[in-house]
């Protein structure tokens, strides 16, 4: 059973009634409107021993999010690519359900669809993360640590995630005859585009985005869509033990490819600032 | 760059764009399980098979209001073209969860208090299209253990490859082409329960995907119902 | 404890008293004598992304086994010899005594003496999968699925392995230069000698052979034995709570050694079809 | 070897040998846990939560007389040079136990009994001396908690390099120094709850260091409490 | 190929065809155990402990008619040529299983119904025949620990090297010999309890090592009978 | 909960009134006085398939230690120093409260405390177990195995491993062109100093040296400290719920450092011996 599951049994059928109650008013437990998200607060560059970071508050939620780059070896399937790993690590600390141990199936999902945002939206040119092919190449580490649970993991991580990216700086590595070396040259991470994760939740017939903790306990299903800088849909997830009717999910995939562009702007302007500073 | 689709529009298997891969299922194969399904699509070559409902263990998992329902999803190690460990993996682990979240909406879970129920799924051959094929089967598997469902759960995935919107990505398929989008459903409730998808899609192109996928899983169920009539006529046979 | 332990726990000593009376009679609960086999089927090849592969029904009890020939580095200890691995895994699905996760004592000790049947009659010509001897060499993956339990995994896995090494086919690997790589011609396994596993279980003072699942639960022990072409004893292993006398060993190894030939000619059979179509 | 100390007496980051890097504290920053700290010693950054008193579980771990105390200090991948595993090392897991040793004499343990109370440290980023700011931060968190203590737990390190006694190692100086020597204690008590130390000391040595870590303490202890009471007053302003 | 038997029929260690390797044994060396001996069988040093009859954890696995006994053979690192990882191999796993199935015979575990008896052993250090060793040294400790048995249960194996049946194979003959076959019996009860073989042999050939070892069994039963003795004067006296 | 831990709860309050009770009149359980430690054998070399090796009892607890010496790859921060790696594991034979599994925190702590009572002391010659810097050293494996629990496992593994260490003989290796291989020479581990751990343990407001088992579960805290053959203080571990004061330690220190002396003394003549044999 995940963590998910043992919070469901937490909160019983009439906290569920309540909240409905207030969506077929328009109305969310914290005054949102049904597709208003919480506030989003970036801190970008706070871990100077990461080559990239960022701290997202999203709400309640706050996630830590820090990128490590090595050097390694290639898949031999993609000889002429770099490496990306998204791994995610929700805290003991960060909610009274989660427990120390290796990542739960709710935890590795989460790694899994953030690292499908953005491998698949393409945004990094992982080509220019070769360096000798088929030898030698960036191994692109993304660690997620999840400090406060108050729901819309997925989103808050991924905003995390692409910011921290986004602001990644490394050493470059050049070829020396045989060997590959670390140069004092510093070169960026090579970014095509900015993928944006939104998320919708499904209470009874009614659906709302950035879900909080006490709206995800009585959710019926979720549905998690990336949308890439040209606002192509680049990455879709359902989750939840409940469905979505085709047009909800055509409905839905509307509201998020708008949403999608203003949190675009948000990220955009953060990355502006600290690169700045 | 593989050429995948050529200019008949016939691919690489020579299936026509909006065309299947063979399907055949069977239920009723294992002596042990309460219920167990067969299916082969493609080159996948996958059983799933389900206990319960049955006492809970440990316990404390129990839930007092329903049934708690596990899945798993599992690769056999030869089922690869590179040996796999038998180790679940990352994304066994993922695709466990996920077909378990396809599956429950239809499960009256709420029947059988305290009790638990378990999905086993064992891709002995991997294909693309692995998971929906699991679903289907593990669905018919869940009917042939007698479980009560609101509805059959039943998959098919569509994708994108060359630049066009076709069904059922073969392996090659799915390496090689752009998009792979899953789709599962209970047809008769109008209701999606899995819905995944990889690659960059224009708002037109997913609206085309989405329908092609809902359509062709309509074509699985058929395949899906007949094979569990055939397996209750075998069973009422031997009875 | 393992499995078999709690399945003795299901097994209430009434249906022991009744399936010892049934063999004071000569007769088991399916009506077979006390040295008949349960029907064998064997189908072979039907894993065709294996190199090899064999499922085999024996009575009620399903396994598939596949085999995977890949590169490898030899032991340092046997530097002119392949590697040969054979891993069990008896799947949740096959019992309702089995449990997700890694191998319990059960499955090891059936993966082991499977192993064992094969290494100890030099079934294969180990230094035929030699390629550059202390550098490279064939390594020998043989993994056991086990579909559905209904006894006697050591006989029904050991025929299968044995039927899926038989039609194993790989691409040689060839030295150029410095390097191993594989060639696009196929090679077989060579294979010297063909190992049949034949088992006994002891219920009160009765021995049978190929125990069911029942007959299982109920034995007080277990001996298997595994002759090679020549009809020499190349294995034994015995396990269960209980014991034998040694008349009974010596009385057991005569009966199984007559009953290897039999065994012999069906698996030699069926390849031959399989290599046939 | 790099030289640690200059000729000015200083070192490699400007400060005096009995000088402490900037520290900042924060009480009351996570919301579910209930308590917690936020800690900035050097380049360290850590967060500690507490959970608790609470149910025990698994419950036959639960003590008649007292409160179990578990406690976990953990780092973050990206919270040293080399990229570190996610599972506990084997320092990590010493560690945890060295900081529940050095807070469990603190805690009104007898007062809870049948329960747990639950400490969790992570390491953000790493500097010299993380395992002394992790048991400061530690007992801030408990105090805001509201768990009862005998006295707040406040630690130092100090050590040697290049010949001197000095307070407080960074990273380098960790590294590159002859000692190190981490206490942590109760100040208002005269009771040293940790102590460790690596490399040699003479006699007299080791009665100097001794001393300026306690000294130090009662440094760091005005800035723990200083943090406690912020938090406070941010709380009343709130309620 | 090293020649392991010379041509006046003596071994690489200069024992003749049907002799062991000096064996000494003693009990009860252990003060935490309840029962406990070592043995020094050529260079295998072995210790094995016993603990029960004991309450059962965890209590489900407790069994309604009988003890539940618990058996762990385990190898020190140091105690093989290549340094040997402390986790349990799959051959220490398998090991644990088949010597736990030897002694089981020989316990009257239905007297203890609801209870564990664990044994565990530890080679120290390890030659040919560890296992055999090991039974006998068990079977030595649970009659140490007071757990009533119908037979004491002993162990020896035997094996062909360079085309002959010899005695109790030392790790080189072990290992280049053509046959091991480790045998365990209760020697007054005319009961195998362990047979185990690798390597072809005739059918003539199998009888006659088998014989053999039941024979050597005897021999070994000897000096497992009088170490208990020893260890019972021992005990008397300090009572 | 560590198995020390467990242990606390089956030693009654009474039990611990009784011992204080003694300690108030110089007694302890066993007769000693505060400062006594128990007899201490060694029996040197008795793993010969180790390279070192070394058998302590110190009362009632034993532990073995053995000394295997490999080739392995240097660490890139220490490319010309040898490896030292202490693994520790008490059986479950060893004690009641221990159980079969990877080791606890008990027995990590132990490990590490051993190993930096060697490492900080410097008591090996680290540079002289490099052959190839940057490519190739000897990897020492400290393997502790404790077979009978009855107090003060610190010092009595320490002693074991020091011993084991000063009496371990290895296969000198040379560098042949580019391979470093192992010659039938023979070199001695580079000893340095001798370092000695002692362990005060507080009960009450006494401190004992040398705790055993009764007196280690009622204890309140325990102080160990290692001392080279200078008597320079090279590593000080602190352990147990309760505390010291200031006072308390500085008074142990002295007399711990005296202790010290008088069992180098022991070690040194007991490795005497087992090199003369």
């Amino acid at each position: 059973m995940s963590a998910a599951e043992r919070k469901h049994e937490f909160v019983d059928s009439l906290r569920r009634r309540q909240i409905i109650d207030g969506l077929s008013l328009g109305k969310r437990t914290d005054g949102r409107g049904l597709t208003d998200y919480r506030e989003l607060k970036m801190e970008i560059g706070a871990i100077v021993k990461a080559n990239g970071s960022a701290m997202v508050h999203l709400g309640n939620t706050i996630v830590l999010v820090g990128v490590k780059v090595n050097l390694g070896t290639p898949f031999p399937d993609t000889p002429d690519e770099g490496i990306l790993t998204v791994n995610a690590d929700v805290l003991p600390i960060a909610s009274p359900y989660e427990e120390p141990g290796p990542p739960d199936e709710d935890t590795i999902e989460l790694a899994r669809v953030v690292d499908r945002g953005i491998r698949e939206s393409h945004m990094i040119d992982m080509s220019k993360l070769a360096i000798q092919p088929g030898k030698k190449v960036y191994s692109v580490f993304i660690d997620v640590t999840v400090l406060d649970v108050d729901g819309n993991l997925f989103d808050a991580v991924s905003y995390a995630a692409v910011a921290a990216l986004m602001t990644t700086r490394f050493k470059k590595a050049v070829v020396k005859g045989d060997e590959v070396i670390q140069s004092d040259k510093m070169m960026e991470m090579p970014v095509k585009t900015i993928p944006v994760s939104i998320t919708t939740a499904k209470i009874g017939s009614h659906t709302i985005l950035d879900p909080d903790g006490i709206e995800e306990a009585v959710m019926d299903a979720r549905l998690t869509t990336t949308f890439d800088s040209a606002n192509r849909l680049c990455a879709t997830q359902k989750g939840g033990e409940g469905w979505f009717t085709p047009e909800e999910i055509l409905r839905q995939m509307d509201i998020a490819r708008v949403k999608a562009k203003e949190i675009r702007s948000v990220i955009k302007e953060a990355v502006k600032n600290a690169k700045k500073s | 760059m593989t050429e995948l689709i050529d200019k008949n529009n016939l691919r690489v298997d020579g299936r026509k764009l909006d065309e299947l891969r063979p399907i055949k299922m069977q239920v009723g194969i294992l002596k042990n399980a309460d219920g167990s399904a067969y299916i082969e699509w493609g080159k996948n070559k996958i059983i799933a098979g389900v206990y319960g409902p049955k006492e809970c263990h440990p316990k404390h998992m129990a839930l007092p209001d329903r049934a708690l329902l596990k899945c798993r999803y599992h690769m056999a190690p030869f089922s690869v073209d590179e040996r796999k460990s038998p180790q679940p993996s990352r994304r066994e682990i993922e695709l466990s969860k996920i077909i378990r979240e396809a599956l429950s909406p239809a499960i009256l879970l709420e029947e059988f208090p305290r009790t638990a129920i378990e999905i086993y799924i064992e891709v002995l051959q991997s294909d693309g299209g692995s998971r929906v094929a699991s679903i289907t089967a593990a669905s018919a598997a869940l009917a042939d253990a007698g479980i009560p469902m609101k509805d059959l759960v039943v998959g098919c995935a569509v994708g994108k490859i060359d630049g066009k919107i076709v069904a059922d990505l073969s392996d090659i398929e799915d390496k090689e082409g752009e998009v792979d989008l899953p789709v599962a459903c209970m047809p008769n409730l109008n209701s999606v329960t899995l819905l995944q998808s990889d690659g960059p899609l224009s708002k037109e192109e997913f609206k085309k995907a989405f329908k092609l996928a809902l359509d062709k899983c309509r074509y699985v169920y058929d395949i899906q119902r007949k094979a569990l009539l055939e397996g209750y006529l075998a069973k009422t046979k031997e009875a």
